[in-house]
C-alpha cells in the first residue's frame, strides 16, 4: 500500500527530476539536489518521507545515466549511500546493535540536515533582502575626515595582510619548484655504453686487452658534476657486470688506475 | 536628564564628518572628561530617529546612515554591488547565524566543499573576519562577523538578524554534522583532494 | 508656513548622500512635480542652524558642513591616509606571523632585502614594535606586533592569523601542489610557546 503509493509519486515527479537534470550546473552538490526534491513533496520538511526522498534521488541518478549525462563522483557516492539507507530502512530492524545508528536515526539525521539547509537558505534570503549600505541606505556623501591620534596614519586591512603573507608563501613554493633536474649519466646508459665499447676491443685469447676506466668515459666532459656521475655510474655497472661474468676489474693499489677487460664465455 | 546641548552638538559633528563609524572611545576621546557619551548617543538617537538620516549603531560603533525608507529617492546613488554566488551568500548566512563557525562546519552545513572565492569574497568585502581558535585538536580557525557586517546590513547586534530567535528554538542552529556518514561532508572531498594531489606527485617521481 | 515634513525628510537624505554640493534643480528632479524646494531648503537651515552640522549655501549650491566652531575638536587631517607599501605590507606580514622575529629572517623570508626605512614606517604607524633581543651572537633585535596592531585590524590574539593551510581551504590563496612549510621557518605559534618557556625557565635560573 504504501510501496504502491511511493512509486506513483515516484513516476509524478519524473518530469520534475527532468528538468532538475537541465539545471544540474544550478545545484550545490546532492544535498542540495536532494533538498529541491524534497521541497516537490510539499509537506513540511518535518513531516518529509525519507524513503521516498531517497526514491526520488536514485531514479534521478537513473535518469541522468539513461540521458548519458556526466555526474560528478559526489552525486553517485550520495545514490550509493541513499541505496544503503534504502536497504536499511526496508530490511527487518536487526539487533539493536549500540555502535551502529539504526536506519530510523541516519534518516532521521538527514532530515535535520535538509532542514537546516533549507532554513539557512532561507534566512540568506532574509539577510539580503534587508536594506544594504551603498543600496538602499547611504553614509555621508561628502565627510570631511576627523584625525585621531589612534586612527593609523596608514590605510590597511587583515585582508591586505594576509593577501600579502599569501604571496610571499607562494613566491617561495615557486622557488622551491624551480631545481632544475641534474645533468647525470643514469646506470643504465652507462652499462650500455660499457658493453658497447668492450665489444671494439681487441681481443687477446678468450679476453679483450686491459683498458682503464677513464677510457670508457665520454669524451668532452666539461661539467663537473657530469664528470663525477659518468666515472661513479661506469664504475658501479663494471662492477654489475664483473659479478655477471662478463668483464675483470683490476687495480693494482689504492689509488692506482683501476683496468676492465672484457671476457667471452 | 538633560543632555547639554553644546556636548550634543559635538558628538554630531564628529560622527558626521566621520568617514566611518566610530566607537564610543574614539568620540569620548575628543571631549571633556566625564563626558557620558552613551547618553548623548542615545539622546542623538531619539532626536534623529524621524529625520531623513538616522543615528545607527553596528556593534560598538556609531554612525549617520539615511533611513532605509527613503531608498527610492536615493536610487541615483546606487553602488554598483558586485553579485554574490549562492555558495556566498549561504556561507555569509552560516557564518553570521552559526557564529563561531570553523570552515568545516560550514561544509557540514552546506552538504559540499567551500570553493574558492567563497570565503574570501566574504573577507575581501570585510563581512567576515577570523575568530578565536576552536580548542580541539586541530585548532582550527572559526569565522565571525565583523562590525562592517552589521553596518552594511543595517544590524545593531547579531541577535537582530532575521529570524534568528526562531532558527534557535528551532534547534537548527546546532552545527555538529547531522551523522557522520552522511556524504558530502567536507572530509570526504578532502581525503579525496589529497589522493588526487599525491597520486599526482607519485606518477612525476616515476 | 509649515513645511511638510516628509518632504523635508528627503531633501535633507539627498543632501546628506549627495556627494557634492548640490543646486535647488538637482534636489527638484528627485522629488515630486511641484515642491518648493527653496522653501524647504530655508526651513531646513533654520533647523540645523544650532546643531553641530548646519546647512550651508554657497552660490546656487547647497550641502550639509560640520558647523565651523567645531574645527578644533575635529582636526581635519591634514594629511590623506597613505597606502602602505608593498614591501611594508610585507614586512607586517611576516613579523604578525613569524614574531618574534629579526630583520635579518624578515629578509630571509622575503627574499630581499629589507630597508631600515619600511621598519621604521611600520613602528611609525604603532604596529609593530622592538621584542627582545634573540640570545645568539651579535644579539639581534627581534620584532613584534603591537596591542595597536590587534585593534586596528580586529583581531583578539595573534592566534587569530588564519595560518597558510587554512587560507589555502578556504580559498584566500591560490592552489597550488603545496610544500607544507618553507624550510628553516619554524612555526610561529610553536616558537613562541618554547620562547615563552625558555623565558620563564630563564627567569628561574636567575
Amino acid at each position: 500500500m504504501t510501496d504502491n503509493f511511493e512509486e506513483d509519486n515516484w513516476q509524478d515527479s519524473k518530469d520534475k527530476q527532468e528538468s532538475l537534470l537541465l539545471n544540474l550546473d544550478g545545484f550545490e552538490g546532492p544535498i542540495d539536489v536532494l533538498l529541491n526534491l524534497a521541497r516537490d513533496q510539499k509537506v513540511d520538511l518535518v513531516k518529509i518521507s525519507i524513503l521516498e526522498l531517497v526514491n526520488q534521488y536514485l531514479g534521478f541518478i537513473e535518469q541522468a545515466k539513461k540521458i548519458k549525462l556526466e555526474l560528478a563522483a559526489d552525486y553517485l557516492l550520495m545514490a550509493a549511500w541513499l541505496a544503503y539507507l534504502k536497504s536499511r530502512l526496508l530490511l527487518p530492524k536487526e539487533e539493536n546493535n549500540q555502535d551502529e545508528p539504526s536506519g530510523e536515526e541516519i534518516a532521521e539525521a538527514l532530515a535535520f540536515q535538509l532542514r537546516r539547509l533549507e532554513k539557512i537558505q532561507e534566512t540568506a534570503e532574509l539577510l539580503f533582502a534587508r536594506p544594504q549600505l551603498g543600496q538602499e541606505v547611504f553614509a555621508r556623501g561628502m565627510p570631511e575626515g576627523i584625525s585621531s591620534s589612534t586612527d593609523a596614519q596608514y590605510e590597511a586591512n587583515l585582508y591586505d595582510i594576509i593577501l600579502a603573507y599569501g604571496d610571499i608563501q607562494q613566491r617561495a613554493e615557486h622557488s622551491s619548484y624551480e631545481i632544475k633536474p641534474f645533468n647525470l649519466m643514469s646506470m643504465d646508459e652507462a652499462a650500455k655504453r660499457l658493453s658497447t665499447m668492450l665489444g671494439t676491443l681487441p681481443k687477446s685469447g678468450r679476453n679483450t686487452v686491459w683498458a682503464t676506466l677513464e677510457q670508457f668515459l665520454p669524451e668532452n666532459l666539461i661539467d663537473a658534476l657530469m664528470s663525477r656521475s659518468a666515472m661513479a655510474s661506469m664504475f658501479t655497472a663494471g662492477l654489475e657486470m664483473a659479478k655477471q661474468g662478463k668483464l675483470e676489474i683490476r687495480q693494482d693499489g689504492n689509488f692506482n688506475p683501476i683496468y676492465l677487460r672484457g671476457k667471452t664465455e | 536628564m538633560s543632555i547639554d546641548l553644546d556636548l550634543q552638538r559635538k558628538v554630531e559633528a564628529i560622527l558626521f564628518a566621520a568617514k566611518e563609524p566610530l566607537t564610543v572611545e574614539q568620540i569620548e576621546v575628543r571631549l571633556p572628561q566625564g563626558t557620558d557619551v552613551r547618553a548623548i548617543l542615545r539622546a542623538l538617537k531619539d532626536t534623529y530617529e524621524t529625520r531623513g538620516f538616522t543615528l545607527t549603531q553596528s556593534g560598538n560603533h556609531w554612525a549617520f546612515r539615511t533611513a532605509a525608507d527613503l531608498s527610492d529617492i536615493l536610487e541615483h546613488q546606487k553602488e554598483e554591488q558586485r553579485q554574490l554566488s549562492r555558495a556566498a551568500m549561504e556561507t555569509l548566512a552560516i557564518v553570521a547565524y552559526h557564529q563561531p563557525v570553523t570552515r568545516a562546519e560550514i561544509e557540514n552545513i552546506r552538504g559540499v566543499a567551500t570553493s574558492k572565492g567563497t570565503l574570501d569574497i566574504l573577507m575581501e568585502a570585510g563581512w567576515v573576519k577570523p575568530g578565536r581558535r576552536r580548542q580541539v585538536p586541530g585548532k582550527p580557525l572559526t569565522w565571525i562577523t565583523s562590525e562592517d557586517f552589521l553596518d552594511h546590513f543595517g544590524l545593531e547586534t547579531i541577535m537582530e538578524l532575521p529570524g534568528v530567535e526562531e532558527l534557535k528554538a528551532s534547534g537548527l542552529l546546532d552545527k555538529r554534522p547531522a551523522i557522520e556518514t552522511i556524504p558530502g561532508t567536507p572530509n570526504m572531498f578532502e581525503e579525496e583532494e589529497l589522493t588526487a594531489q599525491q597520486e599526482a606527485q607519485e606518477s612525476e617521481n616515476t
